[in-house]
């Protein structure tokens, strides 16, 4: 954060309405971010985002969205790439933290806690700007399955599904259509995938989603060949 | 958060705000009691396909046992632990730290960690302190370059070997190493090798004792065997000793119930602060 | 009279003399304390707490210099309360001997002098945890016992010969008892009374002791 | 100029809609009214020349020079405003008796190149401070390397040279030290082109009176920058007066 | 106080024998391979020559934490000085580095350091940095515990302008003899040879180590 | 070099000076001594370790010592001290008998062993003593020493580097204090022998000194009976 005198004014101020444009901006550019989607499942949760390259010159699996935080816990984004790369690391950091203090994992909720509170932090400090992503954290722990968004704002909710970024709205009333509560992880993978294809422009494939998947044995991010398996299935 | 009532809880670093009270009760006499020492035997290996540590399991209090079964192998990676010896919670804390940043360090580089790192991080961590973290490590591990064995003193010098011995059975142990250890060993021999060091230094080393815990890493697995060995067993008791109710006097009993409370999981709720 | 001594303790941990021992029974710990508070050979006090409640199963026992007692008491209250606040669950024994550890390796130049007990059971599950550590939180986790104070040797050499795994509360009670007091029968700067907990799922029962008063 | 008092030229660390820096720009502007400074590299060692303008004969001989020792084996020719470049000097000094404390050895002249430039350059990003007003050359012979010369910008981009030539009469200055060999003329020729070219480019029209300054560090001087000996200095400033003579008729200037 | 149980207190150090020559294309460092906790030996095939630079070395001794951290820190300057440069620093340079640790720290340090290299200016150089944090450039030195036995050999026999091989057989006889009259000195004797064209790394095993003064 | 200490401005590693090494008379070679008295028997145990630092000596060292039929010495400490100690009452033993034509009593050699302890009082012999026998009613007795020659005669006691551990279960099993509603009547052998075993069971456990095995003493009006029993080696 910038400690310079010239810039220890917050750059989110109050409109004259009341409102907080700043942060209004940062969820716009989440809302014209990536799509990704989150979906609890009964024996898990899985995240998914669309990664696709401007260019096919682009190398494909070398720079992640779905990040692993510890063992049992993942990340996701919509928005602006490198904001996410910072928060990873914090949320890294704070979970490391927790582990070396309690000689325990962190829980998920505790995780979105901190995490969140930066991100408040960065509406409120000076000569910062609010983060322009919005998070999907998913966890389990206490033999349950967790499923979190965070906002640019710090507010935090708890989804049994939910989508973000790119027409989020079609995605979630997708959702809302398709979700019952005795999912399994592989339908909802398939549920996943087919909430992204809905706003998906171009060919799906292997290369340009990611998945991650998180239960009882922890957190992983699919292998490409294993996202294929799930989309041959895809009509 | 941090006001004059809830003062912050300090997250990291050491305090040092005993240090002048303390060094005033060592100046009228009483002198500063000693912390847990393991005497201890801990000895690394490379073999043929990877390396293997060992340890004792024996933590002392200045003559007295004050654990017989403690663990002196600590995890560090997936592909890389650590056997300490010294001050016990030096070891302890110092493994937990540099494990945290390791940890932090392969999920933020997303590859195996390098052994190498690790042994720069413990030496430079432990150089800081000029040799007041009494911490006497062997680093073992397997990453892309093979195998590597490393002894790391408490001042922070570290070396490089095929197969080393620290703590106070060192000696014993070093004496099976020299006399048996080549480098094709297979893993059966390996630890079989291991075993009878660390079982020289339990047996012929005072500040060495009870079980021989083993540790072994090969490329992409590891093989954490706690009690590999009960090399002692406590004897049988002849009696027992078991009181029939009511031996001991009692002057006053008080009983205070507990309600079991239900396991309550409470979903935070939504803060709606979003525009 | 006086007789001369192999080794003489004058360390500052038994500058105010103290016995502490928990033991691990079948669903059950214990955890027994004497209540003497003196300034060396010189008894000041015969009813000094040295055993604490930190939770409903949850009991902390800390032998040592008299004035950190208090002190890290209350440190280590403040932030289990403060944790459980935050986080909305009870704090198990585990990661509440994790944090005293912690604490206490924080002032690894310039310890407290005390070295702590936690006995209890584990809030969801019952699980009997009894852990002991030195006084820069080294932590000891053993299957049966755990002993503490100027009479830890005395109490090492009763609880080896008398503990049994599997013991009932009432069991258990007698043998912590009987260890406590025929230790600091045999240390001059414990005793004056006895304090046992039995923590069980449903009570904690809390007895006092009649003991040898000199 | 089609963007002055657009505002984009009031602070160094705001580019124009066409990406420039004015601030810049206008700090270069500020050497055009010095006098001349040339130095020439030949074989075995760097010569610099001074046109050292002296606007009243009141002045003291000798005073304001603007060429100055850095280390015992580096110099420097100013050119621009002398308090900017007498900072700079300052700068250069410093770093060069930091690094021989450091690494026991003199500084390397490529190094401290990089130093000043990188000193000077930093002061073109901030709003709160503007960039140097002055050109600076560096000079320095290595028996190893040979002789080095390097001229900073006051953008803080500098470069390399066999001979070079900033201020006022920059250009015809530069004309005649291109029809110069200079990589195979021994040090004592460069000292007499060099006078000879100072005098050859001043504007007797404009300014009255100058002052010649003349320094050199080469083989002869064991590495070491000093002014040149006042034998030489006569007989070079000697010879440049024929040379002048020969071209015109015009009466010699008095020093 | 008993040595076998010293090994905690006990710094681990390297008792030793170093050594650095100058000869006709280069330098010559040499050392032995023992490190000692009181009296164990803690490793005994110790590597003493570190690298700093791909052109310069330093033979270390006294306590092998102070010196490998010294050698750590100096190696970390001088390559990004490299860089900075754009060429490879004079051994004069990597001298001054040592020193400047050396000298600053010496209430906390215990290191003695032999710097050895060869650049393109001065071609092969060797300077001492003792205890204390002086510096001299020297045409041989000797260093470590096991020095002060062979002073007088190497006074003796010392040539400027020796051939490689020559200086070789010299800096091997020099630490042999030290190695046999130091205790904490010991194992077997490393060499590298410096020059223009970067080092070449010689082992000498403990069973091929000369003979000649035996009676 | 192998001191840490520095020696800033010398350089150190040019010329090694002498290390002073500190002599103390006395060494603890470690070991500890129990014995229990019943009506008519006294029986005594040492473990057969002998160490000193981290480092064990032998793990067959016999700490007792028969002065007559009747009566048996435990001695642990400074080895080199029970040695001199042990010569010199046996020759004094030899030396009553040949001048009174008699066996020295037990209480008459506890009364010895006291005089000549205190006899070295600024010097002591650095030695947990406890010596027992059969008194002349043929009960068992034990008596116990400081290093200076204070005596202590009881049923039982227990001494030398993990005597502070033994002792407890001792007053508690043997000398039944502390309990309520228990008879209060003399061990049979046995019994004894047992507790004696468990105790160093327990003691094996927690002292670094004490291990191996023991040897015990059974003393009765029919003379010495010698036992053994395994201890854990580590």
């Amino acid at each position: 954060m910038a400690s310079s005198e010239r810039y220890s004014f917050s750059l989110t101020t109050f409109s004259p309405s009341g409102k907080l444009v700043q942060i209004e901006y940062a969820l716009a550019a989440v809302a014209a971010g990536a799509p990704s989607v989150g979906i609890k499942a009964s024996n898990g949760v899985i995240i998914a985002t669309e990664n696709k390259h401007k260019s096919i010159l682009y190398d494909e699996h070398s720079v992640h969205k779905v990040e692993m935080i510890t063992q049992h816990i993942g990340m996701v984004y919509s928005g602006m790439g490198p904001d996410y790369r910072l928060l990873v690391k914090q949320a890294r950091k704070i979970a490391q933290q927790y582990t070396l203090v309690y000689n325990e994992p962190i829980p998920t909720a505790q995780l979105v806690q901190r995490v969140a509170a930066v991100m408040q932090e960065y509406t409120q400090s000076g000569g910062v700007r609010p983060f322009g992503v919005s998070l999907l954290i998913c966890g389990w722990d206490n033999n349950r399955p967790y499923l979190f968004q965070c906002d640019p704002s710090g507010a935090y909710f708890a989804w049994k599904a939910t989508a973000m970024g790119k027409n989020f709205i079609n995605g979630k009333t997708f959702l809302e259509k398709r979700y019952s509560e005795d999912l399994e992880l592989d339908d909802a993978v398939h549920t996943a995938i087919l909430t992204l294809k809905e706003s998906f422009e171009g060919q799906m494939t292997a290369d340009n989603i990611e998945v991650g998947i998180c239960d009882v044995s922890g957190f992983k991010r699919l292998d490409p060949s294993h996202v294929k398996d799930y989309l041959a299935n895809i009509p | 958060m941090a006001t004059v009532l809830a003062p912050p809880v300090s997250e990291s670093g050491f305090s040092f705000e005993n240090c002048k009270r303390n060094a005033e009760l060592i100046k009228k006499g009483f002198p500063a009691p000693k912390a847990t020492k393991t005497g201890t035997t801990i000895v690394g290996i490379i073999y043929r396909d990877g390396v293997i540590l060992g340890a004792d399991t024996r933590a002392t209090e200045d003559t007295t046992v004050s654990d017989k079964n403690c663990m002196k192998i600590h995890y560090l990676a997936p592909n890389m632990y650590c056997c300490g010896a010294g001050t016990a919670a030096d070891t302890e804390k110092t493994n937990a730290m540099i494990a945290s940043q390791l940890e932090l360090h392969r999920l933020n580089t997303n590859r195996i960690v390098p052994v190498a790192t690790a042994n720069q991080m413990l030496k430079q961590y432990l150089f800081r302190y000029q040799g007041y973290i009494g911490a006497a490590l062997i680093l073992g591990g397997v990453d892309n370059t093979g195998p590597h064995i490393y002894s790391i003193y408490p001042h922070g010098s570290t070396d490089k070997l095929p197969y080393t011995t620290m703590g106070s059975g060192s000696l014993a142990a070093m004496a099976v190493f020299e006399s048996r250890w080549h480098k094709d060993l297979s893993e059966e021999e390996g630890k079989q090798l291991v075993r009878d060091a660390i079982a020289a230094g339990i047996f012929n080393d005072l500040g060495s004792g009870s079980n021989v815990d083993l540790c072994i890493i090969r490329k992409g697995s590891v093989d954490f065997l706690r009690t590999y060995d009960e090399a002692n067993k406590k004897g049988v008791r002849q009696a027992s000793y078991r009181y029939p109710k009511g031996t001991t006097a009692i002057l006053t009993t008080k009983t205070k119930n507990i309600v079991v409370e239900e396991l309550s999981v409470r979903q935070i709720e939504a803060m709606d602060v979003s525009s | 009279m006086t007789q001369l001594n192999f080794i003489s303790f004058q360390s500052i941990l038994s500058y105010n003399g103290s016995a502490m021992v928990a033991m691990k029974g079948e669903r059950c710990v214990s955890i027994a304390t004497d209540k003497r508070f003196g300034i060396q050979a010189q008894t000041v006090s015969m009813d000094f707490p040295k055993v604490f409640e930190m939770g409903p199963h949850l009991y902390l026992g800390l032998p040592g210099l008299a004035t950190d007692i208090g002190t890290v008491y209350e440190k280590l209250r403040f932030r289990k309360n403060l944790f459980e606040l935050r986080e909305n669950r009870r704090m198990s024994p585990q990661i509440f001997s994790a944090m005293v550890s912690n604490m206490l390796y924080e002032k690894r130049f310039g310890p407290f002098f005390v070295e702590p007990i936690v006995a209890g059971l584990d809030p969801y599950t019952c699980v009997p945890y009894v852990c002991n550590m030195d006084l820069i939180g080294c932590r000891n986790e053993p299957e049966d016992f755990v002993t503490g104070g100027s009479a830890s040797a005395q109490l090492f050499g009763m609880c080896e010969s008398l503990w049994e795994p599997n013991m009932g509360p009432d069991d258990l009670f007698e043998t912590t008892s009987q260890a406590l007091i025929n230790a600091f029968d045999r240390d001059a700067i414990s005793g004056w009374g006895a304090i046992v907990h039995i923590i069980e799922k449903d009570k904690v029962t809390t007895r006092e002791l009649k003991t040898r008063m000199d | 100029m089609s963007s002055i008092g657009t505002g984009y030229d009031l602070s160094a660390s705001q580019f124009s809609p066409d990406g420039r820096v004015f601030q810049v720009e206008y700090a270069v502007k500020a050497l055009d009214n010095s006098g001349t400074v040339i130095a020439l590299k030949g074989k075995e060692g760097v010569v610099f020349a001074v046109e050292k303008l002296v606007t009243s004969k009141l002045y003291e001989p000798g005073a304001n020079r603007r060429i100055f020792t850095i280390d015992r084996h580096v110099g420097m020719a100013v050119c621009g405003l002398i308090a900017d470049a007498r900072q700079i000097v300052d700068i250069a000094r410093r770093e060069a008796a930091n690094y021989r404390s450091q690494y026991g050895v003199p500084i390397p002249l490529k190094y401290l190149n990089d130093r000043v430039s990188m000193y000077m350059h930093a002061y073109t990003l901030y709003s709160a401070v503007r960039p140097y007003g002055c050109s600076v050359i560096l000079s320095g012979y290595d028996i190893t390397d040979g002789p080095a010369m390097f001229l900073i910008d006051p953008s803080g981009v500098s470069y390399g040279y066999h001979g070079c030539a900033v201020g006022k009469a920059k250009q015809a200055a530069k004309t005649e030290i291109e029809k110069l060999k200079l990589t195979d003329m021994p040090t004592q020729d460069l000292v007499k082109e060099a006078a000879k070219i100072i005098y050859l480019v001043h504007d007797e029209l404009k300014d009255k009176n100058f002052e010649l300054e003349l320094s050199w560090v080469s083989k002869e001087t064991n590495g070491d920058h000093q002014r040149v000996p006042d034998n030489v200095f006569v007989e070079a400033e000697k010879s440049a007066k024929q040379a002048m003579d020969a071209e015109s008729d015009s009466e010699p200037e008095e020093v | 106080m008993d040595y076998v149980n010293d090994w905690m207190n006990a710094a681990e150090s390297t008792g030793t024998s170093i050594m650095a020559a100058e000869f006709a294309d280069g330098v010559i460092i040499g050392a032995d391979s023992r490190t000692t906790t009181g009296a164990y030996i803690a490793n005994r095939v110790t590597d003493k020559l570190t690298k700093v630079t791909d052109h310069i070395y330093c033979c270390r001794s006294g306590s092998a934490a102070d010196t490998q951290a010294i050698a750590d820190v100096v190696s970390y300057h001088l390559n990004f000085h490299a860089m900075e440069l754009g060429e490879q620093p004079l051994v004069e340079t990597g001298a001054a580095v040592f020193r400047e640790l050396c000298y600053n720290y010496r209430d906390s340090l215990m290191a003695g350091i032999l710097v050895a290299g060869w650049d393109r200016k001065k071609g092969g150089q060797v300077y001492s940095i003792p205890i204390g944090g002086m510096c001299v450039r020297q045409a041989v030195s000797i260093g470590g515990s096991g020095s002060s036995y062979v002073y007088g050999y190497v006074d003796a026999n010392y040539k400027t302008g020796m051939s490689k091989e020559e200086c070789v057989n010299f800096v091997i006889n020099t630490l042999s003899l030290a190695m046999a009259r130091d205790g904490s000195s010991g194992g077997v004797v490393r060499i590298g040879v410096i020059t223009s064209e970067g080092v070449e790394r010689r082992v000498v095993l403990g069973t091929e180590l000369p003979k000649f003064y035996e009676g | 070099m192998s001191s840490s200490v520095s020696r800033p401005y010398y350089p150190d590693y040019l010329a090694e000076t002498p290390t002073k090494h500190h002599f103390s008379p006395y060494a603890d070679n470690g070991g500890s001594i129990v014995a229990i008295a019943g009506d008519d028997y006294v029986v005594i145990a040492g473990d057969t370790r002998l160490s000193a630092g981290f480092q064990i000596y032998t793990r067959q060292q016999n700490k007792l010592f028969p002065l007559t039929k009747t009566t048996v010495l435990g001695c642990a400490g400074c080895w080199c001290d029970t040695l001199t100690l042990t010569r010199l009452l046996n020759t004094r033993m030899q030396m009553y008998e040949q001048e009174h034509n008699k066996t020295m009593s037990t209480p008459a050699a506890a009364q010895m062993l006291s005089t000549v302890l205190y006899y070295k009082r600024f010097f002591p012999y650095y030695i947990s003593n406890m010596l027992v026998g059969l008194d002349d009613e043929g009960k068992g007795c034990v008596y116990s020493y400081d290093p200076i020659g204070h005596c202590e005669k009881a049923k039982y006691r227990a001494g030398g580097s993990a005597g502070a551990l033994l002792q407890p279960l001792l007053d508690n099993q043997v000398g039944l204090k502390n309990m309520q509603n228990v008879q209060v009547e003399s061990i049979p052998l046995d019994r004894a022998l047992s507790i004696l075993k468990d105790v160093f069971i327990s003691a094996a456990e927690r002292d670094i000194y004490t291990g191996d095995a023991i040897y015990i003493n059974i003393v009765t009006k029919d003379g010495i009976k010698s036992d053994s029993f395994p201890l854990r080696k580590d």
